[in-house]
């Protein structure tokens, strides 16, 4: 377990430095010019090319990544073109607003998606199956901004109860989470659903039902702890999609998050944010999945990872 | 049968209801198991004997359903019909794992694979009595031990991957006891195993039974095992009872055909080299479309007219020992 | 044959597998079926409500909605299916071989999946496009890719699961090679979760076309998308609400059909399920 | 540069917005003290340091701390600020500025000429992004404590309304100095009436009121909060809803919706940026000015106002590329008309057929004489600036009608950009949708820029390739030109040249809204996209009769 523990932590070093200089290479490659973005359509080029000079854009590439690279080594990952504020400024409170909400919905679609799915399970084909399956579907093709928009004007606006944007106090949480959640917990249920029925046609079932244990320790029990596994892998996926943070949620909501910042930057071809989100964020992806993995031996004993 | 039976089954039928339509897995059966005696239930495979075993242990589910008949159970000192009670109800719930336990043809996969052997019998010994987990512990070390496990305080903690399939099956047999149930009901416990390992089984279910003077309904189509284990014996075919009586009886002087061919393809040592081994032709019809008459006729070498389209009724041939066919019963 | 026979007595199997059918007939005829010309701009009649010239109203443009969304039908059912059978076609054969072979192979290829999972999507698109041009295969790789890696993690957990089985142990006892135990053994044991999250993801990938054509990165105007149509009509779901009813509708039905008939399908293939329901 | 020139530019001035002035006037009420004003904006991820900035968001939240010498009014005016008055030197090369005494800089440091001197010589040395916009600018000087001198190359008519422009405010060369341009990208020091308290990243800044700001009595509101909401149902959302006092950039949709409820004030505005398609004249159709013309006359500009902005984010364009508000502006429209190059199908192709193409083989696009199709591509963004991607839509369509094939080229907005910044040779568009904003409301950046030969791309921003001597004779005279009636009549020829030669399509000019709640008097909105709102008040009774608490 401590090999695998300490591999995926040696791998972080390469994977980050090879990601930055993908990154480089990538943003040189694909077209767009960030002295053009900054001065704006109608500027004349003596001013794009003061601005080039300013921000050291007219370096050929490899004195720019030379230069990039010996600050990250020092761990200072260079200042944002459009702000001029230093990237980690920008990309680490956003991390956190993008983590906190990454946790909370997870948390909600998790506890969300066990109890209907298990139930689908229980009640197998039944009308309340059916229910249940044609909820989560629907749960499934509504795009957030419709949710989001519709819970924003019904609860914030229509019944007034909860603040519409920003985040200061926990109420500003509800609708996001709900939001976001009900997104994944879609997803979550339609997975553990198949998952139980599988696990529930076992002989280890029979088993139990014939130690006399009461249905509710049969299926919440035996039948679920077996179905964990793909249930695992699929949190594991849908906690690293919100962790990169959902744009739309993010812009609904004004939730300051990794999200809107990554996209912004990628378009406005702001490098050294795009380089300093996709960093951290790699890093947080790299150890949300090692725990996804340690999750798994601990779940599933038969699965060996010396 | 002078002492009261454990468990007395009467016409019992079993049927599943499935889009391919009613297939009627028990057809009438009927037979009883008196304390600390073994009843041996034997049959080809699709007879019914195995639901008819999950039907004494209230085990039977949608699509599968009891039409009729009683299964009566007589634990402290009262008579319960276990046909008529809630699968999912708390009184049979009740009656699992204490009065009645069961264990499985298959070990490598009905113990639950993600939990350790011990919390496994752990967990069966709380669900019925209110004593602390560490004397429950204790408790299953020693079942471990008395099943014959080496060194049972490490397997106790190992996982059902890491045992063999006769130690499984050891430790299987180690839960049903767990709460010295009045029956044991063992479902081809050692078709899975190979020849040495089923001797040692079938020895350790004996020696328990004299321990825990538990009764014990052993299911197998393996008739070496009926003769080793069984105090009486059952045949079923075809979801119906053919032929019962004691093992010596049946062995010695079989009276219904189907049980007089399956006799005749036993190999034995006795003749060996003399006797060419005798082969029942034909297949056990389908149970979605069970023929009229006595089930055995399409295949029976003296099927008569009469085989063909009323079904014979067991009838007493000796004293304990009665046959369902036409040779030995005039219809009345 | 059996399969058929079996397939049709599920009511909802057999309702939406019909719905799943007229929606890719509606996407093969689309051209001839539109009561309107779905480009014919009318700046007269802008923003009218459903009425019986127009059955879903009209746009921004006057242009009828009902023939922009049965025209998107064919874009967008033709987009995502392709890029979910790339998606299936690239994660599961590598998930599988991965989960398999275990060791230094596995720890490499799942953390290239990993930094894969980390881009946006839209970084990829861009990239794409870039090389292959705004063109529709252009949108069917950049989503494909996309979505591959999620299948590769799941194929790779199942199959973990999958080899500790007897079955494996005994085809390999049987001297077997690998590709045909991955294919006739563990493929069938593990089409549960693989099938289900295919049928899941088709959702993901029209809203992810609508985030591309949002960025112009998608489909190029006028061929309209349902994605782009959901788009346009978020700016207006106040004000005119009935907008967004074509385009939503559309993509419940045709997620709604194919996740439904996908269990339809997994429950005829696996027969113990069926005994037990 | 006496007073004259101001005083006789105001009385010209065409009162863009009756609707503001007249509620101005009419308030009678005494301005009320205290309150805090929340004020929502779309704008997210800028440095609020002016030199490294000309985004129009922030200026709007710079101008509440950082002064310039002078202010612009709502009518595109100039009026005296920092800088009580002006001379100019008998060559026209060198301003002397009369700076207000008595001020100081929120960290104390004295404002005085040696300060302003500072801001614009920094501002040459490093090259700060507005350098261009004072043009032939040689050095700045403190003749004596409050008296600070510009000298320039040649004479540049356009000094006092560039310097009306924010990104040309007076930071504190003392913060500069002490702590640095990086420090300065978040936080802002200047003279004005509020003072910079909190920035939070991409959330939101708040200012408190400056306790000695140098206009008496002033400010009224104890502090202004301005948040980020960037998508606009949201923002409209929250000023129903009362979480904000005020916000801008609605959606046009929206506003039919919000005019109607009585808390709520619209006020909407035209900007000083037009939609235009800049024509590749090196495609030999556009060489022709009779097809240039043609197109014109097929785009439904009224169609477009409607469909596309709701009637209220555009108006209909009644002069070439400039917009009331800026310097020189005067309606070029033909009497009895609403637009210039009102919509006229039938003329359009009248005059397609005088340019040589006509639909010879009923196919339903035009040929030229030797045969060969019009087809032609249409680049454009999505979302650059508010409806670029629909008026393309449209474009298609206008010209269909016209019998002319257009194949429409979105493109990332970066990409776009790199599309549009080639010379003749390697520019690959045909036709390219774009505005040209005038963010100092005064016309000479586009005679500089846009029209004159010597500013084809890549150099200047002359997308069109288009060259003209009688275009580039009168830009290069209203340049240097200073007096202000001749400035104007060269500004109205070459308007009237612009007609004549139709370079490029003109379309609608795109207008500017603000939302607020009625209890907010004196806030106020300028076609250059700023909503200054530093003198604003809240009418306290009327905020309790809409039960707003906070």
């Amino acid at each position: 377990m401590t090999r695998l523990i300490i591999g995926r932590l040696l791998f972080m070093v390469p994977a980050a430095l090879g990601i930055i200089t993908f990154l480089f290479a990538l943003f040189h490659l694909i077209p767009g010019d960030p002295a053009i973005m900054l001065a704006g359509d109608n500027a004349p080029r003596s001013v794009v090319d003061a601005i080039r000079e300013a921000y050291g854009f007219d370096q050929p590439l490899h004195v720019q990544y030379g230069r990039y690279m010996a600050k990250v080594l020092q761990g200072d990952l260079g200042i944002s073109n459009y702000s001029r504020d230093p990237v980690v400024n920008s990309v680490i409170p956003r991390i956190i607003n993008t983590a906190q909400l990454a946790f909370l919905s997870m948390l909600f679609a998790m506890i969300v998606s066990l109890v209907l799915g298990c139930v689908s399970a229980m009640y197998w084909n039944r009308p309340l199956d059916k229910v249940v399956t044609v909820v989560a579907l629907l749960g499934i093709c509504t795009p957030v901004f419709v949710s989001g928009l519709l819970a924003i004007y019904f609860f914030s606006i229509y019944l007034g109860w909860l603040p519409i944007s920003g985040m200061s106090s926990w109420r500003h949480f509800i609708l996001p989470v709900i939001t976001l959640g009900a997104f994944q917990a879609a997803v979550l249920t339609r997975m553990v659903r198949s998952c139980m029925v599988d696990a529930l046609g076992k002989d280890y079932i029979v088993t139990a039902r014939a130690k006399g244990a009461p249905e509710f320790l049969v299926v919440f029990k035996h039948a679920l702890r077996n179905a964990l596994l793909p249930i695992v892998t699929l949190f594991g996926l849908g906690l690293g999609h919100t962790l990169g943070g959902s744009v739309v949620t993010e812009t609904i909501f004004n939730w300051p998050g990794l999200g809107r910042l990554m996209v912004n930057s990628i378009l406005t071809r702001d490098l050294p944010i795009t380089q300093g989100a996709i960093f951290f964020f790699a890093m947080i992806f790299i150890l949300v999945n090692m725990i996804v993995d340690l999750v798994y031996a601990w779940v599933d004993p038969r699965i060996r990872y010396d | 049968m002078s002492v009261d039976p454990l468990i007395e089954v009467k016409d019992l039928k079993v049927h599943f209801h499935t889009e391919d339509g009613v297939a009627r897995a028990v057809d009438g059966v009927g037979f009883s198991i008196a304390p600390e005696r073994t009843l041996g239930v034997v049959g080809e495979s699709g007879c019914g004997k195995s639901v008819t075993a999950r039907a004494v242990m209230g085990l039977i589910e949608a699509p599968g359903k009891i039409e009729q008949g009683e299964i009566l159970l007589r634990h402290n000192g009262r008579t319960v019909d276990i046909a008529k009670l809630d699968p999912r109800g708390a009184e049979i719930r009740g009656i699992r794992g204490t009065e009645i336990a069961m264990i499985f043809q298959e070990p490598m996969t009905s113990l639950n694979p993600v939990f350790r052997i011990g919390d496994q019998i752990v967990e069966a010994i709380l669900l019925h009595e209110k004593i602390g987990r560490a004397a429950a512990r204790e408790r299953a070390v020693e079942l471990l031990a008395a099943v014959g496990i080496p060194l049972p305080r490490q397997r106790f903690e190992q996982f059902p991957h890491q045992l063999s399939g006769g130690m499984r099956q050891r430790a299987m047999i180690a839960m049903a006891m767990s709460c010295n149930p009045k029956l044991l009901i063992a479902d081809e416990p050692t078709t899975a195993l190979d020849v040495t390992i089923q001797a040692q089984v079938m020895d350790l279910m004996n020696a328990l039974r004299r321990d825990f003077n538990t009764a014990i309904m052993f299911i197998t189509h393996d008739l070496g095992v009926i003769a080793g284990m069984a105090d009486d014996v059952v045949v079923m075919y075809l979801g119906r009872i053919v032929e019962s009586g004691p093992v010596r009886e049946i062995f010695r002087n079989p009276k219904h055909p189907y049980t007089q061919g399956l006799m005749g393809s036993i190999p034995s040592l006795a003749d060996w080299g003399v006797r060419r081994l005798t082969a029942i032709d034909g297949v056990v019809p389908s149970p979605f479309a069970v023929p009229q008459g006595c089930g055995f006729a399409p295949r029976c070498p003296h099927a008569m007219e009469i085989c063909r389209t009323r079904s014979p009724d067991l009838a007493e041939v000796a004293p304990g020992h009665a046959a369902a066919c036409f040779l030995n019963q005039v219809p009345t | 044959m059996e399969f058929l026979r079996r397939y049709r007595r599920d009511t909802v199997g057999l309702f939406f597998g019909v719905l799943l059918l007229i929606l890719y007939a509606v996407a093969l005829t689309a051209h001839w079926i539109t009561p309107a010309d779905p480009m014919a701009v009318n700046l007269r009649e802008v923003f009218s409500p459903p009425s019986a010239k127009h059955w879903l109203g009209t746009d921004q443009f006057g242009r009828d909605v009902l023939s922009r969304v049965i025209l998107a039908t064919q874009v967008t059912v033709k987009v995502t299916s392709f890029a979910c059978l790339f998606a299936v076609l690239v994660g599961v054969p590598i998930g599988m071989f991965v989960g398999y072979r275990g060791g230094w192979v596995e720890a490499v290829a799942m953390r290239l999946t990993d930094m894969l999972l980390i881009f946006p999507i839209i970084m990829l698109a861009i990239v794409i496009v870039v090389v292959s041009g705004p063109t529709e295969t252009g949108v069917v790789i950049a989503l494909g890719i996309a979505q591959a890696p999620t299948f590769i993690r799941i194929a790779r957990g199942v199959t973990l699961a999958a080899k500790e089985e007897l079955y494996v142990e005994a085809a390999i006892a049987a001297g077997s090679g690998w590709p045909h135990i991955l294919v006739r053994h563990i493929w069938p044991n593990i089409s549960t979760p693989i099938i289900v999250q295919a049928t899941l993801t088709l959702p993901v990938f029209v809203l992810n076309a609508s985030a591309l054509s949002y960025l112009g990165l998608g489909v190029q105007p006028p061929t309209p998308e349902w994605g782009q149509m959901l788009n346009e009509a978020k700016d207006h779901l106040i004000t005119s609400p009935y907008l967004i009813v074509g385009p939503a509708l559309a993509l419940v039905v045709f997620v709604l059909s194919a996740n439904l008939v996908g269990d339809a399908v997994q429950e005829t293939l696996n027969p113990k399920l069926k005994k037990r329901k | 540069m006496t007073m004259r020139r101001v005083v006789s530019a105001s009385l010209a001035a065409v009162s863009a917005c009756i609707l503001t002035a007249s509620v101005a006037s009419a308030q009678d009420a005494k301005p009320q003290l205290g309150g805090e004003l929340i004020y929502a904006q779309a704008g997210e991820q800028f440095s609020l340091f002016p030199g490294r900035n000309l985004d129009s968001g922030a200026q709007d939240v710079w101008l509440y701390a950082c002064e310039n010498l002078v202010e612009m009014k709502e009518d595109g005016t100039v009026a005296p600020w920092l800088a009580k008055s002006w001379t100019v030197s008998q060559d026209r090369k060198k301003y002397t500025f009369q700076l207000e005494q008595g001020v100081k800089f929120h960290d104390g440091s004295p404002f005085n000429a040696e300060a302003v001197a500072f801001v614009y010589n920094e501002a040459k040395a490093k090259k700060f992004i507005y350098s261009s916009i004072l043009e032939g600018f040689e050095a700045a000087k403190a003749e004596s404590e409050n008296e600070v001198s510009m000298t320039f190359s040649s004479p540049f008519a356009a000094l006092i309304p560039n310097l009306a422009y924010r990104p040309l405010c007076i930071f504190s060369p003392t913060a500069y100095k002490t702590k640095g341009e990086q420090w300065m990208a978040t936080n802002i020091v200047g003279t004005g009436p509020f003072i910079q308290k909190e920035f939070v990243k991409g959330e939101h800044i708040r200012f408190v009121k400056n306790p000695d700001y140098w206009q008496k009595g002033k400010p009224y509101l104890d502090a202004v909060k301005i948040i980020n909401v960037p998508d606009p149902a949201i923002r409209s959302a929250m000023l129903e809803k009362g979480e904000i006092d005020r916000t801008v950039r609605l959606n046009d949709f929206d506003l039919a919706r919000l005019e109607k409820n009585k808390d709520v004030k619209i006020r909407v505005v035209p900007s000083t940026r037009q939609y235009y398609i800049a024509l590749n004249h090196m495609v030999p159709a556009f060489a022709n000015v009779n097809v240039r013309k043609a197109f014109n006359y097929a785009m439904d500009k009224t169609g477009i106002v409607k469909s596309v902005f709701a009637d209220r984010g555009a108006v209909l364009a009644k002069a070439p590329t400039l917009s009331p508000g800026v310097y020189g502006y005067t309606e070029m429209t033909n009497p009895g008309e609403d637009t210039i190059f009102p919509f006229n199908l039938a003329r359009a192709k009248e005059l397609m057929k005088n340019g040589g193409y006509e639909d010879r083989n009923k196919d339903g696009i035009v040929e030229d004489a030797k045969g060969n199709k019009l087809s032609l591509n249409l680049f454009t963004r999505r979302g650059g600036t508010q409806g670029d991607f629909q008026v393309a839509q449209l474009i298609q369509t206008f010209l269909k009608d016209l019998g002319v094939e257009v194949r429409i080229q979105v493109l990332e907005s970066a990409a776009f950009g790199d599309a549009i910044k080639l010379g003749p040779t390697e520019a690959k568009y045909d036709m390219a949708l774009l505005s040209w904003g005038i963010p100092t409301a005064d016309p000479d950046e586009p005679m500089m820029l846009f029209t004159l030969t010597q500013a084809w791309k890549p150099v200047g921003s002359n997308r069109m390739f288009y060259s003209s001597e009688e275009v580039d004779r009168l830009s290069m005279l209203a340049h240097s030109e200073v007096d202000d009636a001749k400035r104007k009549g060269y500004v109205k020829q070459w308007m009237g040249e612009l007609l004549r030669d139709a370079p490029v399509v003109f379309l609608p000019v795109l207008a500017l809204n603000l939302g607020s709640r009625t209890y907010l008097k004196d806030d106020r909105i300028l076609s250059v996209d700023n909503y200054p709102a530093p003198f604003a008040w809240f009418d306290k009774d009327e905020m309790k009769k809409q039960n707003i608490r906070r």
